[in-house]
């Protein structure tokens, strides 16, 4: 009966995924033809297109990604210690602050943004996707992160203090290890948001070689003729990364989910 | 739990730890604060977003309060797929339990496994995939409920519900399910004004989202097993354990999650303008506030305008979790 | 490793104090040789509407140029255009000032002539602004329209331009600037005015540039007081004497031809034009429209466009 | 991260075991500690792999030094190969060109940006500031608005284009104004701005692709029951034996017991029924609804007229029309509205349907598409069916064919911000030559603009019409009423609204007559905003150009003053318009309230 379930409800989840697999084999006229089922033979040079468009961006994609994923948990960490460990003054105003920034619609502030970014120099620039996407990933993992520090139990800290540790010793010590999950969790998150974001990547970066994969892939997605092969084998291929760090984050993603959302 | 308070007095033995606000407090207060409070000022602006910034007050506002009644229709929509969508969540919660019920710990290991997996499916393949499931003429949900027969169930309940519109009607439900289905028609889930939302609403079927799953397996970890054993002990049956040991457990994620549905449900244009276009459907049956902003932003440079529309969404976002809170009392 | 909050902390306040620097060194500074080159720069400046390097540059013109010289001035009047057209927020104030003081300086002179007109230009456009709180008496809101009164002084104004300037072109685009002012005002007696001011002025100034500005504006005229004979009349001289003979015609071939046509009863005049935008204009879509409309004439068309049910 | 085991010191101790015990309370099915800790390394090891190597491949990656050569960059919505390849070898040429003369190559930069996006992103790059130097305008925004960009982002190119192209020179259109070196003059200025802003570098052309081998094999049949006399080559040019035709086909069945569909249908296609069939059919309109006489109704004539209940959506006249409309509406396949283009292009593809509208863009594409079919077959093209003189009920409109206005494909403009405008117009002059733009459009398989140039066979059959109807109306005032007419014509063309009650075509001209005057003054306003904020802009432009005439050397100074002088009168009969169009505002008033911005 549960079994049942479950299963049930994975097939379902894993449908969209075998869509996509299915669909990257086939030339347009077997999508036509027959988009469910497997036919034969298996278009691969669709694989080799796809690369060809899709290689030039994945670095950018990578270097974008994980670099900003890394200074959002780092950023994250902070804020979650500063606002779990003790409620120094101010806090409750910052912390309705961060919870507000939850609920901003915005659509409206991209244009605000670009004008931000452009003063700034960063036009054109994927430092500028970088610490944006590092922003992003703030308020909701702080949200997370800090219930999650908040149950380190109390006396590990007073243990320290007493043996005299500073704030950051406490921090580097205590909260970065124990966090490990937890952090993971937030980091895949991260990474798979910045990964799939393109609208502002669009707006910002000009130059082809700067794109993303996903602002590639747009580029396949031709209004009149749609390769509908390649342009799933460039989906495939981009997800790929994100499912090999996905298996060896695993553990740490399933546990840290556990861990943290524990509290919520 | 939480850190002790600190007041002022003790606070400046502390100072240092300010500095672990100094990271996050750059990154959003340049990239997200300072856009958000622009937006806002902005909001009492005439402002196309370049050569035009004129201060016009808040007649933004009052032009939006007392002209535009479309905008506050397309709340109504959102309503609709806000409570549809709290609905959905109900598949989550079973799964997580089944889930959680699964004994064996490596083949539950592995289920969770096969649950993360699916992220990455950008919602652009998904799309497409229900847009195709949706085709009237080749999609698989018709010809499913062709195949099956289930379309003439359909079509049935549909004429006995034209039946009884005919002398008892509450806000047109039943005239409007009459009109659904017909006998020998391919319903067009995406043309059909009548269907549109219902297709948005049926739309990711199952609705099982793999986050809320984890979240609330999370939470049911930490159940200790001898409460089971107990309630077992007491000849509780599947449901009586799931209201009494597991619901109560679960419920303070259940709240979170449903702020965030609601939040989704109005802020959230990318969905609707994917599945029916940048006018909201025919006769714009499906469209919502943040559909009404990206019109006025992008299609009408009207960005002052948008801001201000920015700003009542929030509102009433904030109205609604804040009911939303005081509805659903936390579980603990 | 053990400072770690501050190193983090420091990280983002030195690279975004970088981005910011960077930020600021962005705009490299032009340094021109003779105020020539620097008025043709500054002009060049605000044609892409860069006002910042625009002013930098007429200034520039202006200091290095002899005081009292052609350039002088002419680097003044840049600068004061530079104000003047600054988008979002224009310095009309600033540019006003200077205005004055050109058109006080070059007494006669055609800088001068066309400063004075820009400031009355500037008060006129004013007139026209968004969100413009109106006096009362005159209806609300951006539809509001500048009264009579508001107008009238701005008339005085182009009039003072035509008095101190004689001979100038700026004094001849005034006198048209007075006609359309007078015609904008919709009200008959006020377009009456206008339509008997600019035939008085064409009189006087048979060879003017303007004629065709003239002659459109009391086109225009005549339509609001349905006086379609004149119309006729005045849209005839105006295609006469127009200068930029290049342009595409077609429309206002086909104008004329309609009036005549449909309004004023004249279908010899409406024939040849109809005629004349079929030759010069083949891929035209209005030839459709004018061929149906010739194998009609002479007979009057069947549905009139009912000016009575417009106005 | 540090491993536990280096850090021996006393509070730290404590914490482990605290840690453990914490983890063992909750490790059901949770690995064991080391199997954590290794996969982390490897984690770790991994990703900083793969940061290293895309930050090496980022940084390492070298790129041409914009500093030495002009740079030229263009953005557009045309994702296929062939356009960009076709752009590259225009700029190849160009370069080449430039190098014969001595002067420095450009550098070439194409933004191919997808259509999702386009309007998004124009807004933003003319908005900061940042533009191209050339942009495809037209699509992704209503056209109100692409108009508002025009005046207010936008160089207008009125007198260039009144003068010969150089690059002409020596070929049969030395000396021709530019203007009239394409196929339709670029046709006539942007009626709101009497500007010219775009150059078109292919002519489009709108007509019914359909599938020859199921037309036979069908048509045949039907001849075979004696329904038809004959079979048909192609289909019938009279609308009304067309629309039976569809109705005949639409009763037949393929192999797998499926109705076969007449029109492949979706929001695309009827775009191209309404432009081509049914606004042509509005042209009498014109008679109340041209108010200056242009033979051009703009929208904001529309407005007015309606306001003045002059046009009335509700008038048998109109009723008429929509008729029309709904009955092509009716040949669709159901649920067409909730399909996009794709959809229609996979209908089509796989011989459920015989007629596809589309444009001449779609040919080459949608003719490969045909032969790599499972079943490959040949793709016809029919002009659109006209009503004839002599139809029994729509006998009225029967005028001939649709003028076709085919130059305003492919339309670029130069943005005011660009910094080499000058560049950007010369490599547009040098683009519409008659070789180079039959080049170009040969590598995309679209049809050459400019006088003189061949199309593709494929594409003859695209000869455009320059004699024929055209609309008598336009409803799209702004965002406001190009969404309520997006939101409103679907529950006319298929009947039924939302509660799933028949919508007629009264209930449609009832909606019109009153919402759509509602929205069309909502965005009025905003026009009239824009013509007042454009007051500043249009003298400004004068006063350039009046520069240009102050600072000319004698021997062109007349030059420069017959340029200014074609344009004084725009900013001198300005406010005029403004005054007129309150004026108009003020006599039309209704008597409800809302409709009076």
């Amino acid at each position: 009966m549960k079994h049942g379930t479950v299963v049930g409800v994975l097939l379902f989840a894993f449908f969209p995924l075998y869509m996509m697999l299915n669909i990257s084999f086939k030339s347009n006229a077997q999508y036509y033809s027959n988009s469910v089922g497997v036919t034969l033979p298996l278009h691969t040079e669709n694989w080799g297109r796809a690369w060809q468009i899709v290689h030039e961006y994945l670095p950018n994609s990578l270097l974008v990604s994980i670099s900003s994923t890394l200074l959002g948990v780092v950023g994250a960490l902070c804020g979650a210690y500063f606002f779990a460990r003790l409620r120094m003054p101010g806090a409750r105003i910052l912390w309705a602050l961060l919870v507000i920034l939850l609920m901003m619609p915005t659509i409206s502030n991209l244009v605000p943004l670009f004008v931000l970014l452009k003063n700034l120099n960063l036009l054109n620039t994927l430092t500028a996707l970088i610490l944006v996407g590092a922003a992003t990933m703030q308020a909701l993992s702080i949200f997370i992160l800090r219930d999650f520090v908040a149950n380190i139990p109390n006396d590990l800290f007073e243990a320290a203090e007493i043996d005299g540790a500073s704030h950051f010793q406490q921090f580097w010590n205590i909260v970065v290890p124990l966090s490990g999950p937890i952090a993971g969790t937030i980091a895949v998150n991260g990474f798979l948001q910045s990964w799939n974001e393109f609208m502002l990547g669009l707006v910002v970066i000009r130059d082809t070689d700067l794109w993303t994969v996903t602002i590639g892939l747009l580029r396949l997605d031709g209004e009149y003729l749609k390769e509908w092969g390649t342009l799933m084998a460039g989906y495939c291929i981009s997800s790929i990364p994100v499912i090999i760090l996905f298996v060896f984050t695993m553990r740490l993603f399933i546990r840290g989910m556990t861990e943290g959302a524990v509290k919520g | 739990m939480k850190g002790q308070n600190i007041s002022l007095r003790q606070a400046r033995y502390h100072l240092s730890i300010y500095l672990f606000l100094l990271p996050c407090a750059l990154f959003i207060g340049m990239f997200a604060y300072y856009p958000a409070v622009n937006g806002i000022y902005h909001s009492f602006f005439q402002w196309n977003g370049g050569d035009v910034d004129r201060f016009h007050g808040a007649q933004s506002y009052s032009k939006l309060f007392l002209a535009d009644t479309e905008f506050w229709l397309a709340f109504k929509n959102a309503l609709i797929l806000g409570i549809a969508n709290i609905f959905k969540m109900a598949p989550s919660i079973v799964t997580a339990v089944c889930l959680h019920r699964v004994r064996n710990a490596r083949l539950q290991f592995v289920y969770r496994v096969a649950f993360v997996v699916p992220m990455v499916i950008p919602i652009l393949v998904t799309t497409y995939l229900w847009k195709a499931i949706y085709d009237p003429s080749n999609g698989a949900l018709n010809t499913i409920l062709q195949s099956t027969g289930l379309m003439k169930a359909l079509v049935w309940i549909s004429s006995s519900a034209a039946h009884l519109s005919e002398n008892f009607d509450p806000l047109g439900f039943f005239s409007w399910l009459g009109a659904l289905f017909r006998a020998g028609e391919n319903p067009a889930w995406l043309g059909t004004p009548s269907l549109a939302m219902l297709a948005l609403i049926l739309r990711d079927f199952p609705w099982v989202g793999t986050f809320g799953v984890l979240v609330y397996l999370a939470v049911l970890q930490s159940i200790p097993r001898d409460i089971y054993e107990a309630a077992e002990v007491d000849g509780a049956g599947w449901l009586s354990k799931f209201r009494y040991i597991e619901l109560p457990m679960i419920l303070r994620q259940v709240r979170i999650m449903m702020i965030l549905v609601i939040m989704g449900s109005i802020n959230d244009a990318g969905l609707v303008m994917a599945m029916f276009g940048i006018e909201g459907g025919p006769g714009g049956v499906v469209q919502v506030p943040a559909l009404f902003m990206y019109r006025e932003a992008f299609q009408n440079q009207n960005l002052g305008y948008a801001c201000a529309i920015g700003v009542v969404m929030f509102a009433v976002i904030l109205i609604c979790t804040k009911l939303n809170d005081w509805l659903v009392k936390p579980g603990d | 490793m053990r400072q770690d909050g501050p190193k983090v902390g420091t990280f983002f306040a030195l690279c975004l104090l970088a981005a910011l620097l960077l930020s600021g060194c962005n705009q490299e500074e032009t340094v021109h040789k003779n105020p020539q080159d620097a008025i043709r720069d500054g002009w060049a400046l605000i044609s892409i509407s860069d006002f910042d390097r625009a002013e930098i540059a007429f200034t520039q013109a202006a200091t290095s140029s002899a005081p009292g010289s052609r350039d002088a001035l002419l680097a003044r009047y840049g600068l004061a255009n530079a104000y003047q057209h600054r988008r979002p927020a224009p310095r009309s104030t600033d540019a006003l000032k200077l205005y004055g003081e050109i058109s006080h300086e070059d007494k006669g002179g055609e800088i001068g002539a066309w400063s004075a007109l820009a400031v009355a230009r500037i008060n006129h456009v004013a007139l026209y602004a968004v969100g413009r709180e109106v006096p009362p008496g005159s209806p609300t809101g951006t539809s509001a329209l500048p009264s009579a009164v508001e107008l009238d002084v701005i008339r005085t104004q182009y009039q003072r331009v035509i008095d101190a300037f004689p001979g100038t072109l700026a004094a001849e685009e005034a006198a048209i600037c007075i006609g359309n002012l007078l015609i904008e005002q919709i009200e008959p007696t006020r377009v009456a005015a206008g339509i008997k001011f600019l035939r008085e002025w064409i009189a006087l100034n048979a060879k003017s540039s303007y004629l065709n500005n003239a002659y459109r504006a009391i086109a225009v005229g005549c339509d609001l007081l349905k006086d379609y004979k004149g119309q006729l009349a005045a849209l005839l001289k105006a295609s006469e004497c127009r200068i930029d003979t290049d342009a595409d015609r077609s429309s206002e071939f086909y104008r004329i031809a309609y009036v005549a046509d449909a309004l004023a009863g004249e279908p010899d005049v409406a024939r040849s034009f109809y005629q004349r935008l079929v030759d010069n204009y083949p891929t035209n879509m209005r030839v459709f429209l004018c061929k149906r409309a010739l194998k009609r004439l002479p007979a009057p068309p069947t549905v009139l466009l009912i000016k009575e049910g417009a106005r | 991260m540090k491993p536990v085991e280096s850090r021996p010191t006393g509070f730290w101790r404590r914490i482990s075991e605290r840690f453990n015990s914490q983890r063992n309370a909750n490790g059901n099915g949770a690995p064991a500690d080391d199997g954590q800790r290794r996969v982390n390394r490897i984690a770790v090891a991994l990703v900083a792999g793969t940061f290293l190597w895309s930050l090496s491949h980022v940084l390492l990656r070298q790129r041409i030094d914009e500093t030495a050569h002009p740079v030229l960059s263009l953005a557009h919505w045309q994702l296929e190969p062939g356009i960009r390849t076709g752009m590259e070898t225009m700029a190849r040429r160009y370069n080449a060109m430039r190098r014969s003369r001595g002067l420095p190559e450009v550098i070439f930069k194409q933004y191919p940006i997808s259509e999702k996006a386009y309007g998004q992103w124009v807004t933003t790059q003319l908005i900061g500031g940042t533009a191209p130097d050339l942009i495809e305008m037209g699509i992704g925004l209503p056209a109100a608005t692409w108009v508002n960009y025009r005046g207010r982002y936008f160089v207008p190119l009125t007198q260039e284009i009144m003068r010969p192209n150089p690059y002409n020179a020596g070929t049969p259109l030395e000396n021709v104004p530019w203007k009239e070196t394409f196929l339709d003059g670029l046709g006539n200025p942007i009626s709101e701005l009497q500007e010219y802003y775009d150059i078109g570098l292919s002519a489009f052309g709108q007509r019914i692709f359909f599938n020859q081998a199921l037309l036979k094999k069908l048509t045949a049949k039907l001849a075979s029951e004696g329904k038809i006399p004959a079979a048909l080559d192609e289909p019938p040019g009279d609308l009304r034996a067309f629309l039976k035709l569809c109705d005949q086909i639409m009763e037949l069945k393929d192999e797998r017991g499926r109705n076969y569909m007449s029109l492949a249908g979706s929001k695309y296609q009827m775009g191209f029924m309404v432009k081509q069939i049914i606004d042509p059919l509005t042209m009498e309109l014109l008679d109340k609804v041209d108010l200056n006489h242009s033979a051009d109704a703009s929208s904001e004539e529309t407005f007015f007229a309606a306001r003045m209940g002059r046009l009335k959506f509700s008038d048998p006249q109109v009723l008429r029309i929509a008729a029309i409309w709904k009955e092509i509406a009716k040949r669709f396949q159901p649920g067409w509205n909730g399909l996009d283009r794709n959809d229609a292009v996979q209908l089509f593809v796989r011989q459920q349907c015989l007629f596809f509208a589309t444009g001449s863009w779609d040919a080459s594409t949608l003719k490969v598409q045909a032969e790599s079919s499972e079943t490959p077959f040949p793709v016809g093209i029919a002009k659109f069916p006209v009503i004839s003189p002599n139809d029994p009920e729509w006998g009225e409109f029967g005028w001939g064919p649709t003028y076709e206005k085919p130059a305003t494909a492919f339309p670029f403009g130069i943005p005011s911000q660009s910094n080499n405008r000058e560049l950007a117009l010369d490599f547009l002059r040098f683009i519409t030559t008659r070789e180079n733009n039959q080049i170009l459009n040969d590598e995309i398989e679209w049809i050459p603009v400019i006088k003189g140039a061949e199309p593709k066979p494929l594409l003859r059959a695209f000869q455009p019409t320059f004699e024929g109807m055209y609309r008598g109306w336009n409803l799209e005032l702004g965002s406001r009423t190009k969404t309520f007419t997006d939101q409103i014509e679907p529950l006319m063309e298929i009947g039924e609204d939302d509660k799933g009650r028949s919508f007629t075509i009264l209930d449609w001209a009832e909606h019109m007559d009153t919402e759509w005057v509602d929205a069309a003054a909502r965005d009025f306003e905003k026009r009239d905003e824009d013509e007042r904020d454009g007051l500043q802009t249009k003298n400004a432009l004068a006063a350039v150009l009046r520069a240009k005439m102050l600072l000319a050397a004698p021997e062109n100074r007349d030059f420069h003053t017959r340029h200014y002088f074609g344009y004084a009168s725009v900013p001198l009969e300005a406010n005029k318009n403004i005054a007129l169009w309150q004026a108009w505002l003020r006599e039309t008033a209704p008597a409800k309230k809302g409709a009076q911005p």
